[in-house]
């Protein structure tokens, strides 16, 4: 899948705008949301917030996670941590890409907070090329990978399954045809001539 | 692997040696030293693994399979030390996959063990090349399919960070169409 | 605007619109991200094109520049942008693996668990023929007579079961064998709730299936 | 050596995968020539294998070399065939002239078939339900807008929208259209979006 496959996924998460509009609630079919009341916060799936931040029709809130001093703990947290670090939740970077990239007027030290979480990002993947350089070496046909996000799954497709399949391709066949050559009986010469 | 895979079609078109263990009427031109019609039993020529395991697999066998230098003991030697000096590009663009073709005439198994190890530890530059700044040298050493992972990997690369990077992805020409056209641009500039 | 809530058939309770979406999600991914294709759920595609269908005659009574009218289109073009990379996935493989994939298919016919919609199934059986049509006309007719034959076992390309895939466990699922192929030694693991692995999806088929596992 | 002819036809498709040459005909030809001659020379050599038995293993190398040749023009059609259907994905059912004739007869045949086939399962999506089938060469990207600003890249002629305006599509021109009613036009070369 794509980063953008991802994203798109991800979209469905709510977040909480505040509209400067009134409207009666919207009965959509991933669920019903509203009613819209001009300057009180309320929920909505992560991609009609950025749609109608586009149409400046509300801000949005940012969650609770994006804040500085949250955020440093995180990024020590995940220096530290030989293991990979729970993250707020599953699309913290498809959340902060979004919002960020739409609405960072409406969220206080949004310069700094793009560059934490970029540099938390930074620090997973680097940690995630190791993990699967080692991955390889202890064996390479299967791996634990509890707490990482999906998009970061989706950054190692598809060199860290296809070396693991071709690894294995690589066990099977020059294992399997070395026993095979010792006891095989392929098409005798009978066969041959019938199809000559 | 799959009979109409162009890539193992190209593989098993890699040359072993062998020696041929009948005569041979009127095929002498397998053996580009031959100057006789005819090919005699115990001359040892390179042919294409297909036919060469097409023709050990007769019962009785019509051939008997050699392997090529880079599965000896000698090269495995070295790749053991340290695999990932070696240029695998020009000593073997095919080491993994004519490997496991060749494993079966190795009876002790050590060829195996070489293609898994070597695999094993090249897998760093790998993930080096798929990263690098200066991808042609990076990939110059690789064989033929660690460089289709390796670029399989850039691209993900490459998507991952124009996604870092950029607000909205723009719908585009399709492929087959951009390349067409592309390619036909460049046909009327020759004329 | 209201969404109706659907009945899907008599004995099945009612099941509302949100929970299919959510539903069809899950289908989505797990058909994007499996060897293998899965068993249709064209009850469930059927009823979002249902839903879909009364939301656009909803959104046709609205003005054009109606602000609820673009955000009930922006999400129909979501849930569109979903069947249809669901289907056409099924398609792509469907092509791909069309001998293995008729082969199989009639014999779970007979024992009534196709994974084919019939016209999937009609699909395949078309496109097979016209490949066959192809190279005969092509080819085999034209080698010498014992080369003629088109040999359907070589051709067929068979999923590769034995590919690794990403999963996050759904529920609980203790004793998964990973075999061993070299008789060394089998490994077994617990899925826990909400835990991640990479392991050959021939282990975990059948979880993905009954949607104890998510591939992700 | 036996099929050397055919890998360098392989060689080629693999060089350019995202590209379909012209249908080799000559060289299929030559190929298939070539197979007549060998199992000639294997039928004359499999009836005299009584007086010398050991051209019974020359005519089993041949037989070898037959079976190969075979096994490369098919991965040669089949490889074709995957391109093929790509054209049919990314250009429509109708395809340019210089793109037809890329393609041998029997090919385009198969293309016409293929693309036979793929329109009545796509119209017999939802059906059930009342629908008049759903297009699945739309909707490949996840969607983003609902209208975007495009430029036109050649002279099109008019494009009807869904809701009865009509625009006409000039070389150069600017247009801001609805996302779901160019998508086909900007995978065919024919619109460019810009941001």
């Amino acid at each position: 899948m794509d980063p953008y496959e991802i994203e798109f996924i991800g979209e469905n998460r709510i977040a909480s705008i505040i509209p400067n509009f009134s409207y009666d609630k919207i009965y959509l079919i991933c669920g019903e949301f509203g009613p819209f009341r001009a300057g009180l916060p309320m929920n909505v799936p992560l991609w009609l917030a950025v749609m109608l931040k586009q149409k400046q029709k509300c801000r949005i809130v940012p969650p609770d996670w994006m804040e500085i001093d949250n955020l440093e703990n995180i990024k020590e947290e995940e220096k530290r941590s030989r293991f990979f670090t729970k993250m707020p939740h599953e699309h913290y970077m498809v959340e902060a890409k979004l919002i960020l990239g739409a609405a960072s007027e409406d969220i206080p030290n949004a310069s700094e907070i793009k560059t934490i979480i970029k540099d938390i990002w930074d620090i997973r993947m680097s940690k995630l090329r190791t993990s699967m350089d080692a991955l390889m070496k202890s064996g390479g046909s299967y791996g634990r990978l509890d707490h990482l996000t999906m998009m970061e799954i989706n950054s190692v497709k598809p060199l860290l399954p296809s070396a693991m399949n071709e690894l294995l391709k690589i066990q099977m066949t020059s294992k399997k045809s070395t026993s095979a050559t010792l006891n095989s009986s392929t098409f005798s010469q009978s066969g041959t001539s019938q199809n000559m | 692997m799959s009979y109409l895979s162009v890539t193992d079609i190209l593989v098993s078109n890699e040359k072993v040696p062998c020696k041929f263990l009948h005569d041979l009427p009127k095929l002498g031109f397998l053996d580009p030293s031959c100057t006789d019609d005819d090919l005699k039993a115990g001359t040892s020529v390179e042919i294409p693994i297909w036919l060469a395991e097409s023709l050990s697999s007769r019962r009785p066998p019509l051939v008997t399979v050699d392997l090529p230098k880079v599965y000896k003991e000698t090269y495995r030697e070295i790749f053991s030390a340290d695999a990932c000096t070696v240029d695998m590009h020009k000593l073997a663009q095919y080491f993994y996959e004519l490997g496991c073709y060749v494993a079966k005439y190795d009876i002790k198994g050590e060829v195996a063990t070489t293609l898994v190890n070597t695999f094993r530890q090249r897998f760093k530059m790998i993930l080096s090349a798929s990263v690098a700044t200066d991808s042609i040298n990076a990939l110059q050493p690789l064989s033929e399919c660690e460089r289709d992972h390796t670029v399989a990997a850039m691209t993900t690369e490459k998507a991952l960070s124009s996604w870092l990077k950029r607000g909205e992805s723009l719908l585009t020409t399709a492929t087959m169409v951009a390349n067409h056209r592309k390619r036909k641009r460049a046909e009327m500039e020759m004329l | 605007m209201d969404t109706e809530d659907l009945e899907l058939s008599d004995e099945e309770e009612e099941i509302t619109a949100d929970v299919v979406l959510k539903t069809i999600q899950n289908l989505w991914q797990n058909e994007r991200l499996s060897p293998e294709i899965l068993p249709h759920r064209n009850d469930m595609v059927e009823c979002m094109l249902g839903q879909i269908q009364h939301m656009e005659r909803n959104i046709n009574k609205l003005p054009k520049t109606d602000l609820r009218a673009s955000i009930h289109k922006m999400e129909l073009n979501r849930i569109k942008y979903i069947i249809c990379n669901y289907l056409k996935t099924r398609l792509d493989k469907i092509e791909k693996y069309c001998i293995t994939i008729v082969n199989d298919e009639k014999q779970r016919t007979e024992s009534g668990t196709n994974y084919l919609t019939p016209s999937e199934f009609r699909y395949a059986q078309e496109y097979l023929l016209s490949i066959e049509h192809h190279l005969k006309e092509t080819i085999l007719n034209r080698v010498p007579g014992n080369m003629q034959a088109f040999e359907i076992n070589k051709m067929a390309i068979v999923p590769a079961l034995q590919s690794h895939v990403f999963l996050k466990a759904n529920e609980t699922v203790n004793g998964i064998v990973l075999e061993d192929h070299f008789g060394d030694q089998d490994e077994e693991i617990d899925l826990e709730e909400g835990s991640q692995h990479i392991l050959q999806y021939k282990f975990i088929a059948d979880l993905v299936k009954n949607g104890k596992v998510q591939l992700v | 050596m036996f099929g050397e002819k055919v890998i360098e036809l392989l060689k080629e498709s693999e060089r350019n995968r995202e590209t379909l040459s012209p249908f080799n005909d000559e060289m299929i030809r030559q190929i298939i020539e070539e197979m007549h001659i060998l199992f000639k020379l294997n039928m004359n050599d499999a009836n005299a294998t009584s007086e010398n038995k050991s051209l019974w293993t020359t005519v089993q190398v041949r037989h070898s070399a037959l079976e190969r040749n075979k096994r490369c023009l098919l991965a040669y059609l089949y490889d074709r065939i995957n391109k093929i259907k790509t054209l049919r994905w990314e250009f429509g059912s109708v395809l340019p002239p210089d793109i037809r004739e890329l393609l041998s007869d029997s090919e385009y045949d198969w293309f016409s078939k293929y693309s036979t086939n793929l329109a009545t399962f796509m119209r017999s999506l939802g059906q059930d339900i009342g629908y008049s089938g759903i297009d699945l060469t739309e909707n490949l990207r996840p969607p983003k807008s609902l209208y975007i600003e495009v430029l036109c890249i050649t002279d099109y002629g008019k494009l009807e929208l869904e809701d009865g305006d009509v625009v006409m599509l000039k070389k150069n021109s600017r247009h801001f259209l609805p996302t779901s009613e160019c998508q086909t036009l900007i995978r065919q070369g024919i619109l460019k979006q810009i941001t």
